[in-house]
């Protein structure tokens, strides 16, 4: 065992450097400029994560017209009535206020109207156009403002540094700090912090076909599990219908075409060239996420794919030209990719590409264990059974915010650093060293075995029959994974090590996703079983928490607290645009 | 099968070569992938959002500073050759894989640290994107800090001082923002030590860049700010 | 302002005025050539001008600020001499130039 | 992207700057002499004059006559980098680089005038 471990010490440990994590630097620098602050992550500062990747924009109720309400209102009929109440609407109403942040103090500009004003676009499942952006690279617009503030903030920056394992205080009085690896030497770090902040984005990233970025794979869920605490929501992955197929040996498969392409009224083709999604709704391509996804799936079980085994879509009848101007980004990438999109076909699938679930935690962000805070993707219950487009970016700012505020306030009224459990820290290296000094054998082999399980039986189509063969196929994938070595040299910068890290993480997840997705037998957003296709009642709704150990996993159904509104009813008193009760 | 030559090690270290198989869709990042995952795990590079967003897959691919992770083989190969060495300019780290850390720090230095004039309490200021200055901005916004101008330049690799196009051309969209609460001290800033008086309009960062933006006109841009001072910006 | 930044500056400054210098001198080479040089000549038309010792002074000055500052920038970046070095390197230069410089005026003048 | 192959070196813009800078090096190394030489007038117009006749050698004329070349070259380019630096750009990637290659045949122009009045 490596004896040596490096220790720091710190007041404010945040994981991650997406929208979350610099936002909660941010803010607890403001509320307490004399707090010492270390951000670990795993990639490099703001360039890591999500929180750069978004496209579509932020949902932000400042028009006339439009209200706080109005767009609770859309989040909680989006989110079927799984949304946590209380957290919904505080996105809502604090997005107002980050948005301004972000103009006004941090000094991103969003695209404007003619007349100077914010421009909003339509968003699937809105009922109102309310998604603020920058042209299509919303994010990038975003997480750079924030890096430029937070590298300007005195922080202290581990970057590519990869938490394993939380570690909690001896007298389990709550968390003492957070075991790491720094990658870049490969050696194992203990950083003591009297609050740590989990914003590491969590990532549907077990899937076959997936958008997340590479950094990203459930390791802040996996960690959190472990440590105790519960999830909630995890049957709830959103697949967004047009993922880039390339083959399988090419990372940009799974990366999004941007919804707008079917806006725009692009068709899409299966293998035959027939347009099928006139044969499954109304609205063809331009039904929701969903639908689309679970038409593409379905034409995929049928077999009438492309040769990559994905469909077509297709732009060029609104003429090449104009899907070159109108999609400059998209078409320059796919060109980029060796595809011509402005006036060919390009193969596409469904791919995996955000967690609605995740870690149960307070309004202010904060765990059930003292000193433990939970941001962004990490965090569960906002979204319910489905994300507005729009209301990611805005979930992982506005909470990561509050985060930083709840752990300046945390470490006032909680000033000293605690004992770590030193058996915990020994656990964690011992589950970072199991490959080394067995005999190592191919990984790659094994990631595609998890990637095909979850993609055909715990994805768009779910039956019981498929998920409790699944619950099998991983345990024994897992099994092998614990079994698999690795060729022990240079552990500095070793990305098949981190690979098989990232795959211990999955598979914990796998786990969750697939026994909250049999724990629930009925239909609703993200997750549909054909067994049970219709939604249940409404008034007697309940979300999926997940405890326990992976190997032992307890699920519960708890009734939705319908604190602010219930079923039927609405916040919104002019009927004409009422959002729709289902959408 | 393509013949892929891999610096490996750090500043001491030698070229391997590997052979690839050749596949229709196929991005340079592609090609260490498979390296590492088949032939060479302890390989290191660094990836992230694998479309061309984060800047992070930067490295020197036929001489050439590029991002990987969009760069097509059949765009970029020699022959059927392909020579893979990290950034140059940039301190290293082992393998592919350099330390941006310096790279941001010339952030700091060209001044190009937004100070805002109006608080979250504030609407959002109304400001046209056909404003002159805002195109000016708009123009120069969308970077994904991935290092490639810094690694182009000469300039940069000669002289240490040079805080080099990437952070200049921050300084520079700046320097036209109407809400920027410093536009003076940018440009006194970028104007300083190792700013924008060592560029010698070599293009290097302007041809290279992945991403179409043009750090030698945003620093011509702040050089005719030096020669004839700051315009105003209208601010409503 | 910096001193990099006045520096910067007297050089664009120093070449605009250049510009027009060099100009004429180029075009005032090419016809004088034309007859072969000799030393009466170039000095019966220089001598006794107050026109041609007032562009040949500015000629010299504007050397003068603009030349070293230039090679200042191409010994910082092209050797590994310190800053110190070059700077008294470059200063030399401009005593130099400025030296010889008005002293060719005078002597043609 | 059809400069995709093409080196680091060998595009316009490089060469726009060797060439501006060589050319203001090597006018800074001559023009000190191109001094001492005028300030020779100071001890009389024979002293010139043997100079003058130094330089009717054939080596010296070919270097007079690269003098004259890249003083218009480093003016030529200097100009260019001045309207880069003063007046906008025609578009943000152009940096007026159709400018070099005829600054370049004008100042071979220049030389071959020069040459041409001998
Ligand atoms: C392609 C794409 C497009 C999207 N478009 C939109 C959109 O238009 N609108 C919208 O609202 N949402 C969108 N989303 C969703 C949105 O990006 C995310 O919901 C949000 O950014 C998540 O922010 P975050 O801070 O929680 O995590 P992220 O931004 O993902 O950051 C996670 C961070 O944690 C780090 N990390 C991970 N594991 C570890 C570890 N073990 N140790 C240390 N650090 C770790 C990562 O390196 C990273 O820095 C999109 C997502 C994708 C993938
Ligand atoms: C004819 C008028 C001249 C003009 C318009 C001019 C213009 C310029 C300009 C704009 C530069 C800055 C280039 C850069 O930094 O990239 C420059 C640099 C330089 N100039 Fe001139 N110049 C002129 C005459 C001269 C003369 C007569 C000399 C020499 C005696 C000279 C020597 C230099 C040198 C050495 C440099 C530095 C080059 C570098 O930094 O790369 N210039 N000149
Ligand atoms: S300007 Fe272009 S090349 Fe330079 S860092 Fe930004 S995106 Fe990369
Ligand atoms: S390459 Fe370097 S010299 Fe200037 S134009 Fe770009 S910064
Ligand atoms: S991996 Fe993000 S730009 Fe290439």
């Amino acid at each position: 065992m490596n004896a040596s471990i490096d220790t720091h010490q710190t007041d404010v440990l945040i994981l991650g450097s997406g929208g979350a994590g610099l936002f909660a630097a941010l803010h607890a620098k403001q509320t307490n400029p004399d707090l010492d602050i270390t951000i670990a992550v795993k990639g490099l500062l703001g360039k890591s994560g999500c929180t750069r990747m978004v496209q579509g924009g932020y949902n932000v109720a400042i028009a006339d017209g439009d209200s706080v309400e109005r767009h609770f209102m859309d989040t909680i009929v989006g989110g079927k009535w799984l949304p946590r109440q209380d957290m919904a609407w505080e996105l809502c109403v604090k997005s107002v206020e980050r948005i301004q942040e972000l103009e006004n103090e941090l000094g991103c500009f969003f695209d404007r109207n003619s007349d100077g004003t914010l421009h909003q676009k339509a968003f699937a499942g809105q009922s109102f156009d309310r998604t603020v952006h920058k042209g299509d690279l919303t994010g990038i617009e975003i997480i750079n403002r924030l890096m430029e503030q937070v590298n300007a903030l005195e922080v202290n920056r581990l970057e590519e540094h990869r938490a394993i394992e939380l570690i909690p205080a001896r007298d389990g009085s709550g968390i003492a700090g957070v075991l790491l690896i720094d990658m870049r030497t490969g050696t194992y770090r203990f950083i003591k912090a009297k609050a740590v902040l989990l914003a590491t984005g969590a990532g549907p990233t077990m899937y076959l076909y997936h958008t997340p970025s590479g950094d990203k794979s459930c390791d802040g869920l996996a960690m959190a599990l472990r440590y105790g605490l519960s999830l909630r929501d995890m049957e709830m992955v959103q697949f967004h219908p047009t993922g880039l197929l390339g083959g399988r040996d090419t990372r940009m498969t799974g990366t999004v075409l941007e919804e707008g392409l079917r806006g725009a009224g692009g068709y899409l083709l299966n293998g035959d060239g027939h347009r099928f999604m006139k044969d499954y709704h109304d609205n063809a391509e331009r039904a929701t996420r969903d639908i689309v996804s679970r038409g593409i799936y379905e034409e995929m079980r049928r077999g009438n794919v492309t040769s990559m085994g994905g469909v077509y879509i297709e732009m060029a009848h609104l003429g090449p030209d104009n899907v070159s101007k109108r999609f400059p980004g998209m078409v320059k990438r796919c060109a980029d990719c060796g595809f011509d999109l402005a006036g060919g076909r390009v193969e596409v699938v469904p791919t995996a590409h955000y967690m609605m679930g995740g870690i149960e935690c307070g309004i202010d962000t904060a765990s059930a264990s003292p000193g433990l805070f939970i941001a962004g993707e990490d965090c569960g219950g906002v979204h319910g059974a489905n994300r507005l487009g729009g209301n990611g970016v805005g979930n992982s700012t506005v909470y990561g915010g509050i985060a930083g505020e709840s752990m300046a306030a945390f470490i006032a009224a909680n000033p000293n650093i605690k004992d770590e459990d030193q058996h915990v820290i020994e656990q964690g290296i011992a589950r970072a060293e199991k490959p080394f000094g067995k005999t190592p054998e191919n990984l790659p082999a094994l990631r595609d075995s998890l990637y095909q399980t979850m993609w055909d039986k715990v994805g768009i189509l779910r039956n019981k029959k498929d998920l409790s063969s699944a619950v099998s196929e991983i345990t024994a994938q897992h099994q092998s994974l614990d079994d698999i070595g690795l060729q022990d040299g240079q552990r500095a910068f070793n990305l098949t090590w981190h690979d098989w890290l990232n795959m211990q993480s999955l598979f914990d997840i796998s786990k969750v996703i697939t026994a909250a997705s049999l724990a629930r037998n009925d239909s609703r957003g993200a997750h549909f079983r054909e067994d049970f296709p219709h939604t249940g009642d409404l008034n007697s709704t309940c979300y999926i928490r997940t405890s326990g150990s992976v190997d032992q996993l307890v699920t519960e159904a708890v009734p939705v607290d319908f604190s602010i509104v219930k079923p039927g009813e609405s916040l919104i008193d002019d009927e004409a645009s009422v959002p729709p009760a289902t959408a | 099968m393509l013949k892929v030559s891999i610096w490996r090690g750090v500043d001491e270290g030698e070229f391997i070569d590997y052979e690839v198989p050749m596949r229709a869709n196929q991005t340079v990042l592609d090609i260490v992938t498979e390296v590492q995952r088949n032939q060479e795990p302890d390989l290191a590079y660094r990836f992230a959002c694998r479309v061309g967003v984060c800047g992070s897959c930067a490295m020197t691919v036929n001489g050439r500073p590029r991002w990987t992770c969009r760069s097509h083989v059949n765009d970029v190969i020699d022959g059927d050759r392909l020579v893979l060495e990290p950034l140059r300019s940039h301190p290293r780290i082992r393998d592919l894989v350099v330390d941006l850390a310096p790279f941001f720090e010339t952030w700091k230095g060209s001044g190009a640290v937004f100070k805002p004039s109006a608080t979250r309490d504030d609407k959002p200021v109304k400001i046209t994107a056909d404003d002159p200055a805002r195109k000016n901005a708009d123009a120069g916004i969308e970077c994904i800090n991935c290092a490639v101008c810094y690694s182009a330049c000469d300039v940069v690799s000669w002289d240490k001082n040079y805080l080099g196009p990437a952070a200049l051309n921050r300084a520079w969209t700046l320097v036209n923002d109407a809400k920027h609460g410093e536009r003076k001290e940018t440009l006194n800033k970028a104007l300083g030590d190792g700013g924008c008086g060592s560029c010698h309009s070599m293009g290097n960062c302007t041809r290279n860049c992945p991403v179409g933006l043009s750090p030698s006109a945003g620093i011509a841009g702040l050089k005719k700010f030096a020669l004839r001072g700051l315009p105003k910006v209208e601010k409503p | 302002m910096t001193v990099v930044r006045g520096l910067f500056i007297a050089q664009r400054y120093s070449a605009m005025l250049l510009a027009p210098f060099v100009l004429i001198h180029l075009a005032l080479i090419i016809i004088v050539v034309r007859n072969g040089l000799t030393a009466e000549e170039i000095l019966s038309r220089t001598n006794g001008s107050t026109l041609w010792f007032v562009f040949y002074v500015a000629f010299v000055l504007a050397v003068t600020v603009h030349a070293p500052i230039g090679v200042r920038n191409v010994l910082n970046e092209w050797t590994r001499l310190s800053g110190g070095v070059v700077n008294v390197i470059c200063l030399c230069l401009a005593l130099l130039m400025l030296s010889t410089g008005l002293r060719a005026v005078f002597a043609v003048t | 992207m059809a400069n995709n192959r093409q080196s680091m070196r060998t595009h316009k813009s490089y060469f726009a700057f060797v060439g501006h800078r060589v050319s203001g090096l090597l006018l800074a190394l001559f023009l000190p002499i191109h001094f001492l030489v005028l300030g020779l007038a100071l001890e009389g117009a024979d002293a010139l004059n043997r100079f003058l006749a130094f330089s009717e050698l054939p080596l010296v004329k070919a270097a007079e006559w690269g003098l004259v070349v890249l003083l218009a070259i480093h003016l030529l380019f200097g100009i260019r980098v001045l309207m880069l630096e003063l007046t906008d750009w025609p578009n943000s990637a152009d940096g007026r680089t159709a400018w070099i290659i005829p600054s370049v045949i004008a100042a071979l122009l220049v030389g071959v005038i020069f040459l041409a009045q001998l």
